[in-house]
């Protein structure tokens, strides 16, 4: 059985007050809750300072590109249906530079979990507009204020009909480790986005403003009721939804192959009856 | 009929399947005993146009394309008018009566009375069956084949056609088309260089394929996904070339060997992750199918012209090699030196094809299967110094790779610089040890470098280099020189990178002249070469029309820029 | 104190101010009329770690940055502990007495006594400030507008705090780090090279700039999108780099002169557009900031290693032109030149900075403006000959460049290889043409060529060869050598493609011996040398730790190398 | 006045019976019917089949990479706002490659019109799955079937509150034409996603199985009512809407920008006594 301690304890290079060090902390509760050993699990990452996250605890890790995620994780997840995959980041990079593979990841339905660090900024390269930037939002890089319409994920999820669909807040961490475990327990695309205050980047975002301006799902959501979910999606701004806010059973990508493999058990193995057969059509 | 080969081209709109009678034809020639090599020639459009097959076949290996048409079957009227000129003296048009052709050397067919319209591919293979004087048996168990044998009615009507055609062209005289026979007459494959490619990867052992389809490697893809069930690999469409590519690096990460194909578009949309695959030491072969370009170019036609793109590709510096296969069988072999390179030196590896490679079909003898070892990804856990450290410096630079979550260790990979566990860091001797950690690999494959082929007079008046796939034309041109008495030879790159300038420097330098043959404008090849030895080839010969370079084109070149 | 200058260090933690105090001293020393140089060093972390800002000052031109510390500024103890050992015999460390350091040559500041801890920056200045001997009216006045003047009581506290500092300061008894006084005070501006190129390209007729943020050139676009609305222009975040540089091409089509930036791995997603910038022949300025790679790499530090990179970047076969500004004032007239022969040739033009460049902030002279001519899209409606052919076949293969909407004309502009009137064409004889037509455009970029500059002895023993930002350490190596006694030359290449060999072959031919100094692990200037020209600079030195190469670099480097 | 005759007559490249040429009818109908001039005019396109298009009719015309036609379009309109600016290209091409930029362009809210022929498969490079293909849809390239959940491009728009959301049917010209009129006049992005038979690659959505399988939107539906509009959007299938679903008037991205400038008419000019008060900024 792991613990809190098997998941380590690292520096980091977050600042004080940063709303990732609740989120790690989270993560980590999660997996504990999940029952699962480091050694099950593969964290993949872009770039952010989000994207470092993975780099605090002990697990398997793929820290790639900026942007690039989903993909990264989609590839070892098919090759090895066995881990438990994780793929985490920030808004500006699951949402933003990789908003290609966030429409193919829920289309897909691939069996991963998607943890991302919404605190609404790019904040490594110090804090210009995200995909979900509020409209007006005013950065150095957009001195006039965002003109774009913020992207809302989970509402796109949801007209999406992804799998597992959920919102998380910092300042709510137990809570938080419940939807994580939830999330990898599910069959097929989690989404978690997360509420997360960036202290240096986004004075408007704050933890007391999240805090103000989200709410708990009552016990009477039902996110099996796709027309309940996709209003309740669509709320943002003074009244923010957290929790399970849409679920159903459709099928994983890999349940529905047609045929399933661990590559990673199979590689290095060919079968040469197999090929010979296949190269005498060639005849 | 250069060389004792025989030339046929098969033209026609887009969508009058001239491919199938292409293919068709060309399977009962290789039944029969033949060589051959298929070219095709087709534009960016479903239907319409004007596209071309080509089958030029002899008893004996055939190196190249030919220029000059023995047997144009002109599917549409266009065919003859644009190909006429290219007509051999002897040589022999088919075309439908109801064309109303005038001129000479026109052999009308009466196809309405041979077949159902659907059965006039089999009718055009029947009258080209005969005037070549080949088997009927094999020309018929192909067709039956070919088709397949669900519908029994067609299976008749084809039958028929066929007999009805070969009844027909018995009359026929014309003995300059018939094929000299074959001695013996051993079992061959039919095969394409997409379909090699796919082959010899499946047999060293991919697991894993991921691409977005594009001109001319979708075939590779499609061949493997025809095969994944069988052959329990996973092949994937990602949603854009950037997925493809991310997505085989997670697959090979996790611990499938993994290869991506697309074209020089597509390419570029994958040179960030290309840094990404130098930077995680991620084992990974990536096949480029050049076509003309910038840009979109001329999608369906042939160029070398992505060979410093693909050199240089990525950010920073990390090792790589590129391979070119000459040939199609090459196109079976280079896959599997990829896997097992890629794997060795956890480093991006690169196949260069281009159009004309990948859609040409060949003859070929049954590959060996018995000897090959399928890569094995990963490192043995037991050999492991504990801690263990995914990027522990090593006088190779190679560093001994885990497979997360298949043993008792965490591995870490990371696109930042990092510590030897894989952890960022911005210590900045770290970042300096790591820099030549990863470059000495390149070390390492230097040493196992497939050293460029030397074929010819060992004292050559002029020396035909090239690279990838012009080689065909190269030796048959060299052929044809020698022939007429001159000193040839030809020094044949099948890797071009990198390049080990004790295997071929000499060569050059004894050479009473050199000259680069490439397809592309600006030399390429010739000046890699100028920049690693210092050695000028003045003399070059491009190609940049979409055609691939015919042992004529190079006879032509000679003549004209000496 | 190399060469009469003075070097300052101000260390501290990402957040504690540090660039702050960096910024306000290197103004207060340029409104001084001194001579600056700021280089910046700092981790990829928003809070915490180790940053430094460093400023090199000097009464007449500095030339590079410094290793050697003269007066060291500590925010924190790390501080002290990192960069002792960099301290010259005679140097100062500056640090708040509650470090409770111990050591030689420490100056304790009481800080809590000078100010409030708001003010600590300002107190730190002001110690500076007494220590360097400045005059006391310029440092106020500097502060005063440095933070405003919105808060009064803010003000206040700041006045206050500056004159206790200098009021304690007045105490010390040191006169080492005094500085020479100017002779004569010119205005000079202080700009980084970041800021250089977003003025340069402003003042050159930039319309448009799209990007998508990424280290070192996200302050091009943000200088640029705070004089948006004043200067009239676009500035427009990308949702990823592909957009970026596609947008600025749609916007290049429509009329308006574009520039887009970003560092090697944003560039890696823009190597497709480029292509397509090559095939469409539409203008465009693509400023790739250099920093350590492969693929994340070391965020905020500097190299040179994607030379070869640019210079082969996108698929196929088109012309480029890559400059390399040797200094912050080249990184403001590089702009306008690049802008101007896009729309001249039709063409991506590249500007390769690095970080170091980007980020240092150097004083300089007021531009001239007065001369400044604006580049001016299109061609002249009334000069057309009908009909209208976008890409007609010329003698320089430059064709008449008309705006969608902005003339009678219809502009049709295509990825495909195309016919002259901009169609898609599949016709192999017009793609021969439009191949060559494209390339020809290369040779009057050859005849534009800034020729790398010389300096130093006609005859030298020894000839450093440099591009870009390294320039100011190579000349300043040169000049310590030549004071010891040797004849030495430095050949700096500000355009590294074309290269006109006739412009330094002999140069390179005619030294004694000729070293290539350059920030990567490979060489890849001299292998393009090499490539283009056959000679083989056979001494090279490298950096590739992510550092700037400083002048004792080099000279370390050649004592040690040769 | 333009007619249909001003935007010309041009051999294409495309197969007989293909709903291509229904849709190039259209196209030239709305403009006429929009009242413009083929220099008025701006397409963009990318690759494909459909991207084509563009070439076949008299107007401007910038034909780019597959998949990058809306940031082309995007650059061309805010450099020059009085272009019409039609972004004409094939749903792999916007949905698939592109996916990114047509979110990216939803939330922009740039006042182009996007057309897309939606043939569900990838024709030009003869027929593999598209984003739009549906889940089973059987290729070669996806020879056990897709295991893709389609992309709905039209039920995302609604869910992102795109300005304008159409869709049109080449089995339907006349109406067809008048959407691409309405679009072109509607101030903000504007979305057409048009049903288009591919005889040569899509031998399941016919022409017939479109006309059997849609329907006119009936006049009491109000494109203006956000919930109403949603759950038409999500209907696939058996009954595919056509017609404008969904439109709203928030203010295009050029209108909310704080300066709004033709830069086509402004280059070549800069104010020098502007440009030497900002080098001064800097002394
Ligand atoms: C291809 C590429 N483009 C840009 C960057 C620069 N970059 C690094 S992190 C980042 C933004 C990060 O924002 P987000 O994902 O929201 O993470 P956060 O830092 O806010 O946690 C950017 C633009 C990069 N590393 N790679
Ligand atoms: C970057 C890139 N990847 C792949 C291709 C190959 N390609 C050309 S068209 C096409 C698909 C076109 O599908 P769609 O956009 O639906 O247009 P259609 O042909 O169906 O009209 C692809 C994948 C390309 N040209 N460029
Ligand atoms: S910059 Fe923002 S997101 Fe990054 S560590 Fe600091 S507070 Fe957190
Ligand atoms: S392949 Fe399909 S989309 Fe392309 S022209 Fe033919 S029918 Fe139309
Ligand atoms: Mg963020
Ligand atoms: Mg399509």
């Amino acid at each position: 059985m792991s613990t809190l301690e098997s998941f380590g304890e690292y520096e980091t290079a977050w600042c004080p007050g940063c709303g990732n060090f609740k989120l790690l902390e989270a993560v980590k509760q999660g997996l504990v809750q999940a029952g699962l050993e480091p050694r099950q699990v593969l964290f993949v990452s872009g770039i952010g300072q989000a994207a470092k996250a993975p780099h605090y605890l002990n697990a398997n890790v793929f820290n790639g590109l900026h942007g690039r995620a989903l993909p990264v994780a989609t590839g070892a997840k098919l090759a090895n249906p066995e881990l438990i995959v994780i793929a985490e980041s920030g808004d500006g990079c699951i949402y933003g530079e990789g908003g290609n593979h966030f429409l193919a990841a829920v289309r897909r339905n691939i069996d991963i979990t998607v943890l991302v660090h919404n605190n609404q900024v790019y904040a490594l390269t110090k804090g210009q507009a995200s995909p979900t930037s509020d409209q007006g939002f005013v950065t150095k890089a957009q001195p006039e204020g965002v003109l774009e319409a913020p992207f809302n994920p989970v509402e796109v999820a949801v007209a999406m009909q992804a799998g597992f669909v959920a919102r998380g807040f910092v300042g709510k961490p137990e809570h938080l480790a419940g939807l994580i475990q939830q999330a990898i327990a599910h069959k097929g695309f989690s989404l978690i986005d997360v509420l997360q205050n960036c202290v240096s980047f986004n004075k408007v975002n704050t933890l007391a403003w999240y805090r103000d301006h989200s709410y708990l799902l009552p016990e009477t959501h039902d996110p099996r009721d796709g027309g309940a979910a996709i209003k309740v999606a669509r709320e943002w701004g003074d009244k923010i939804p957290l929790g399970i806010i849409f679920r159903n059973d459709r099928p994983s990508f890999v349940e529905r192959a047609s045929h399933s493999v661990n590559l990673a058990k199979t590689a290095g193995q060919v079968d040469k009856t197999v090929l010979n057969a296949i190269m005498d059509t060639y005849s | 009929m250069r060389n004792g080969t025989l030339n046929i081209l098969i033209g026609g709109e887009a969508g009058q399947g001239l491919v199938t009678i292409g293919q068709l034809q060309s399977r009962i020639l290789v039944r029969s005993g033949y060589s051959i090599l298929s070219t095709q020639s087709y534009m960016s459009r479903i239907r319409g146009g004007h596209n071309s097959f080509s089958i030029r076949v002899g008893p004996d290996g055939v190196l190249a394309p030919e220029e000059m048409i023995d047997l144009l079957v002109a599917l549409d009227s266009t065919t003859v008018e644009l190909h006429r000129k290219e007509l051999s003296p002897k040589g022999v048009i088919i075309a439908d009566e109801q064309f109303e052709l005038t001129g000479d050397h026109l052999l009308e067919v009466p196809y309405s009375k041979l077949g159902k319209r659907k059965q006039m591919n089999v009718a055009a293979v029947g009258v080209m069956n005969s005037l070549l004087g080949l088997e009927q048996a094999v020309a018929a168990q192909t067709i039956d084949q070919f088709f397949g044998r669900k519908d029994p009615k067609v299976q008749e009507d084809n039958r028929q056609a066929l007999e009805k055609s070969l009844e027909w062209a018995k009359t026929i005289e014309n003995k300059t088309l018939k094929l000299a026979p074959v001695t013996a007459r051993e079992k061959m494959l039919m095969l394409s260089g997409n379909e090699c490619l796919a082959l010899g990867a499946l047999a060293a052992g991919l697991k894993f394929y991921s691409f977005y389809p594009m001109t001319p490697t979708t075939g590779i893809g499609q061949t493997l996904a025809a095969l994944a069930k069988t052959a329990g690999i996973i092949v994937e469409q990602g949603e854009d070339e950037i997925a493809a590519l991310n997505m085989a690096l997670g697959a090979s990460f996790a611990g499938a060997p993994s290869m991506v194909a697309t074209s020089g578009g597509g390419f570029a949309l994958m040179v960030e992750a290309v840094s990404l695959a130098g930077m995680t030491e991620t084992p990974i072969v990536i096949v480029v199918g050049q076509r003309p370009a910038p840009a979109t170019g001329l999608p369906t036609r042939t160029e070398q012209a992505d060979l410093e793109f693909v050199l240089h590709a990525g950010h920073g510096e990390f090792p790589r090699a590129v391979f070119a296969p000459g040939t199609v069988e090459d196109c079976f072999f280079i896959p599997g030196r990829a896997l097992a390179l890629a794997e060795k030196y956890q480093s991006p590896i690169f196949i260069l094809t281009d159009q004309f490679v990948a859609d040409s079909y060949r003859s070929v003898k049954p590959f060996d299967l018995k000897d090959l070892t399928p890569v094995r990804p990963g490192a043995d856990e037991n050999a492991i110094t504990q801690p263990y450290r995914r990027y522990a410096l090593t006088e190779s630079g190679v560093s001994p790779r885990l497979l997360p979550g298949m043993s008792k260790h965490l591995v870490v990979a990371d696109s930042d610089e990092h510590t030897e566990d894989g952890h960022l860091t911005e210590d900045l001797s770290a970042r300096k040890q790591m820099v030549e950690k990863r470059l000495r690999k390149l070390e390492g494959m230097r040493r196992e470098v497939i050293p460029p082929e030397f074929i010819g007079n060992p004292d050559p008046e002029l020396l035909l280099v090239c690279w990838g796939s012009t080689k065909g034309s190269a030796l048959e041109a060299a052929g044809d020189l020698r022939t007429g008495g001159r000193r040839m030879g030809v020094l044949h790159f099948t890797q071009v990178w990198p390049l080990v300038q004790e295997q071929f420097l000499g060569l050059l330098e004894k050479a009473g002249q050199a000259v680069c043959v490439e397809s592309n404008a600006q030399g390429q090849f010739a000046r890699l070469i100028r920049r690693e030895t210092g050695f000028e080839i003045k003399r070059q010969i491009h190609r940049y029309d979409g055609l691939p370079i015919t042992p004529e084109f190079i006879l032509r070149e000679l003549k004209e820029s000496r």
